[in-house]
């Protein structure tokens, strides 16, 4: 058993939000099949949504490119696979939520509250939502007041997404930690574009997206890695990660816990093979705990 | 991968309301009843079985599709796949059943031919509204007998493919392999289910697509939150026990909405 | 013949600065095996640098992560090989240039102004040189000055390179912009890091560094097509081209001409294959010329 | 690639600065000549010639190799590789000539070997400072001829290689591959440019690395701007011709220094 602001985890791997999250049934899937020591449900707003026209994720030669709009059905659409999700599932259910401003975001914990979710991810970091996601998440004044509204509202751990498409993430970091976030993820995905040239059209029905997968894991690792410098409270690697080695590599860098995203495309099961090759990498190399190796590669200088 | 450039070499028009594209390249080792998505620059991205493996057969329903029906051979669409797992191709010597209602005939059509060539015994229901609307009777005569109804009895049976079906002996047939509206294959499931014989039923269901690739999640059924698009389209009729089938889908925005 | 500023280039494809671009006769191979339509030189600066330690280069599994510290002999001491470059290329030849604020950009431009480079490509862009590079471009003010002092020192163009990272590309652009800037270059790499997980220890001498090659396409692409709809003057491509496809795609985005960096690591004459791919690809599509292809991703609606 | 993680398996003492560094894994498909990037962790990566598909020869200079001598067995480093061009192999019935001087012999030892299994006659004519720092004598001994110069004269002729190879008629050899300090190959060089046979002969040069991988251009030699760590390490003597060996080379920042 593994502890993360709170929440006991069976292992450090977690799925990440908007993958495999639209419905209740799904996440206990990726709980149940999949090994996820935790599951984050796709991001929730205060209206339906029916996201972006299609193509909405294409894949590339690296990584993966989409921008799904954040659809969604509004939390009362939710509620109801929301508590499927807590009532066959064994693990920790995050609830990913967005809204335009602190008020929508409270609004939204509050209106998702009834299910009882074990935490909050507050998405402040979808790169292709405009007026939500990274148009919040690349100010700080902002990411402070939504963390500090939603935490005004519940009782459970609430955590923060963050963009990196900014300058410098540990800024944002740091107003997610003074608005009382519990812990921060990073990171959302990096934006980005793709173009047919049959046509010259973008090939994504939004033009521009969000790329995620191995591209972005060298970006990940360095804001995890930076993060870790700045703030007291655990900081969530996400970005890029397929395999065991890949987790470690974040956890070195400082992430108390790991979500997937992109990798269930190659095996719904990433995350208990993730979680397997976590331990025998920690049995092997004779760490008697994960604690030993977050942020060890701070220590090595 | 991102999309091909498909370049449509031919198209023909099946009914009024169905045409089939064939385009250029086509696809090899396609496994049938797998599909692809379809994009159609600058309207939308749509899922669609195959009918060939360099063609589909697109029932005008929207906007993409009627922007679809707008192109001329020579036009040209982006083509990602073909995605997920198709049908259970029968074994030399086996009787396998072929249920295809309306444009579900569409991806129906290369299994039942190649089933043919797998040397299956092919028994086709064939159902649509109406005798002009029976999609592909052809194809389907050439590989074994084909029992036809249509709603307006204007062809075949008068009713549906479920009033064919009530007639048979399922036990007789090895595999079934079940397409079309989600009415007609939640009826078609009810009667299998009450003849148990659903372990060897396949249906290929439709569900809101959007990634197309199994990653985001839009597609998954209840109550195993198994995707549509990359464990299915084709499920076998165990798997659907207990499942949404036939009571609601969800469209765009992840709401549920009744069938 | 294509023009680009003023410059005239056999083809549109460009060594990106910092890449085989440490001697005048490394400069003079790409050009004349490589098939490069123009050349830019590794950035040079005020003093003396020997750089990061080693690793300062690694390949990933999509990419390449790279901290060289610029390294640089300073201008004096580049300026023989800047004139060796002049003297033996039949292409032009840009000279990047780099410092920690304007006057010492100003300093380095008029120092190599002897050897007559046809342009100048400043960078303030460079992720992992501490007071320089990105330190100075994510400021737009910082960027404005430095490229009006060098505009004000010198009669060639001046190209101004760009950082993705950045929350708005397109702000730094505009200031590059209103300091007078011929054109920008985007994109240098985006901050990233690896681990070796066997020790713990950051891959690179320098703990971290910038990512480049196929990984970066993506992110190039949508900044190339935000600065097209923001600028006036061209908007040079780089980022993760290695193949005519991807110089096009980069063209539809807006880019007037590509750059060429980590992909010289496949063949030397990718420039080569590039331009005649280009050539091609605009004969089958019966493109009359380049500049019909230039942006066209913008008129796809 | 990023660095594979690498055991010191043993550890051979060659000379008071020079020893054997065996890891493990070691490498199949071996180019000899070709090297690897040595990453001491913490410290810096340096390029090293193999001396066998498992093995690096190591003399001690500075900082890293200071502190790679403080590594014992059981312990490990990173590496990159193997990357670059290595000797090309003479064939059956060639006769080589081989000429090292000092840790120049470490990536000549497999060259030498490899010709030897290839059915090549070996010369070998190994040059060193002392007796003591003769390095890898016995491993060409078992492989043909060995001809020795020492600068001291405790072993062999007193003077260098050169002295040797002066003595020698080089058009009765096939091939002809040179690893050493520069000084010295360059001597070697404008002897066999003299004697005409350059075209026969090659020379593994030592730059500065900096990524090891043909990218950054740290490495590259005038006048042609080929890179010694990808074109190279070995070249033959034609593509020397004119060039700045043994005359000048880059240091970490660019600069120009005298050989
Ligand atoms: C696996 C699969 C295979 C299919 N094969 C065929 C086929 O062979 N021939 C055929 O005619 N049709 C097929 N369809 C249905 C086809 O995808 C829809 O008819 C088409 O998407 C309608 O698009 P539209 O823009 O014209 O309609 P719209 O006006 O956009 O919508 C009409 C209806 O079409 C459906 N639809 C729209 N977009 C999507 C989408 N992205 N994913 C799924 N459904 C959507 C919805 O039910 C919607 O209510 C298949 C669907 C799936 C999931
Ligand atoms: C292709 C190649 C093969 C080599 N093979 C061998 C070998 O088999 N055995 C052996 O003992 N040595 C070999 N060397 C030389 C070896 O790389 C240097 O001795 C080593 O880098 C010194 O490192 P240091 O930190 O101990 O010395 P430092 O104190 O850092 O420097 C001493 C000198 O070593 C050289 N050096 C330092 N860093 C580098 C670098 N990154 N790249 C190139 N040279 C550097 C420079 O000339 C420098 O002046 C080879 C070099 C090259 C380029
Ligand atoms: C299809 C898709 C949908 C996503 N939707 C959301 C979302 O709704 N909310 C969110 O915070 N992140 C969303 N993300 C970002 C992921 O949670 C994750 O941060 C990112 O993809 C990087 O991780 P990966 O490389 O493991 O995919 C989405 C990513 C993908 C690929
Ligand atoms: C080894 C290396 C060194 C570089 N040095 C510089 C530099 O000195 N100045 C600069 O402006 N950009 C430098 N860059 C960035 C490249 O010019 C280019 O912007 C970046 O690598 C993205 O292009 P690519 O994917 O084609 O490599 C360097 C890149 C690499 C890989
Ligand atoms: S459509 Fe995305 S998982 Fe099926
Ligand atoms: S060391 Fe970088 S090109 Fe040779």
């Amino acid at each position: 058993m593994y502890t993360l602001t709170g929440l006991k985890l069976k292992n450090p791997t977690i799925l990440a939000a908007g993958v495999l999250g639209t419905t209740g049934a799904s996440l206990c899937r990726v709980a149940r099949e999949g090994g996820a020591g935790a599951v984050v449900t796709k991001s929730i707003g205060p209206a339906p949504k029916t996201g972006h026209s299609n193509p909405s994720m294409v894949r590339l030669d690296c990584g993966f490119l989409n921008a799904m709009g954040l659809p969604n059905p509004s939390y009362p659409g939710f509620l109801q696979e929301l508590e499927f999700a807590k009532n066959n599932s064994s693990v920790p259910v995050i609830a990913s939520i967005f809204g335009g401003n602190p008020a929508e975001f409270a609004e939204v914990a509050e209106g998702l509250l009834s299910a009882n979710p074990d935490a909050f991810e507050l998405n402040v970091s979808c790169p292709h939502a405009e007026g939500y996601g990274a148009a919040v998440g690349s100010n700080p004044c902002l990411v402070e007041a939504v963390t500090a509204a939603v935490k005004d509202v519940v009782n459970v751990p609430v955590w923060v997404k963050l963009t990196p498409n900014v300058a410098d993430i540990r800024s944002i970091g740091t107003a997610a930690e003074s608005g009382g976030a519990d812990a921060v993820v990073a990171i959302n995905t990096l934006k980005g574009m793709a173009i047919d040239i049959e046509s010259g059209y973008p090939v994504l029905g939004n033009r521009s997206g969000g790329l995620s997968g191995k591209a972005v894991k060298p970006v990940a690792v360095k804001c995890v890695y930076d993060l870790y410098t700045a703030l007291e409270i655990p900081v969530i690697g996400v970005g890029g990660i397929s395999s065991w080695e890949d987790a470690v590599e974040m956890i070195m860098a400082g992430a108390a816990a790991v979500q997937v995203g992109s990798a269930v495309y190659d095996r719904v099961d990433i995350f208990s093979e993730i979680g397997a090759g976590i331990e025998a990498f920690l049995e092997r190399k004779g760490y008697s705990d994960i604690k030993k190796i977050i942020g060890l590669a701070h220590e090595m200088v | 991968m991102l999309p091909l450039n498909a370049t449509i070499t031919q198209i023909t028009e099946e009914s009024p309301m169905v045409r089939t594209f064939f385009f250029d390249p086509g696809f090899e080792g396609l496994e049938p009843g797998q599909f692809v998505m379809v994009w159609i620059r600058g309207v939308d991205e749509i899922p669609m079985g195959l009918s060939r493996n360099n063609s589909i057969t697109v029932q005008k329903v929207g906007e993409a599709t009627s922007k679809l029906f707008e192109l001329k051979e020579g036009d040209s669409f982006g083509l990602r796949g073909p995605f997920g797992k198709g049908f259970t191709l029968p074994v030399k010597g086996e009787k396998i059943l072929v249920i295809a209602g309306g444009v579900g005939a569409a991806p129906l059509s290369p299994y039942a031919e190649a089933a043919f060539v797998a040397g299956a015994e092919v028994h086709t229901i064939l159902g649509a509204r109406s005798t002009g609307d029976l999609l592909f009777e052809g194809r389907f005569d050439a590989l074994g007998k084909v029992s036809v109804s249509t709603d307006d009895g204007s062809k075949g049976v008068k009713g549906f493919v479920t009033d064919i079906l009530k007639s048979l002996d399922v036990a007789a047939y090895d595999r079934i392999a079940v397409c079309g509206p989600e009415i007609m294959m939640s009826s078609v499931f009810r009667l299998l289910e009450e003849r148990h014989v659903l372990e060897k039923a396949e249906f290929s269901l439709h569900r809101y697509f959007k990634c197309g690739i199994g990653v985001c999640g839009a597609c998954c059924i209840d109550q195993s939150g198994l995707r549509v698009c990359k464990d299915g389209p084709v499920f076998t009729g165990v798997q659907l026990i207990g499942s949404e089938l036939g009571k609601y889908s969800r469209d765009a925005s992840g709401r549920r909405v009744k069938i």
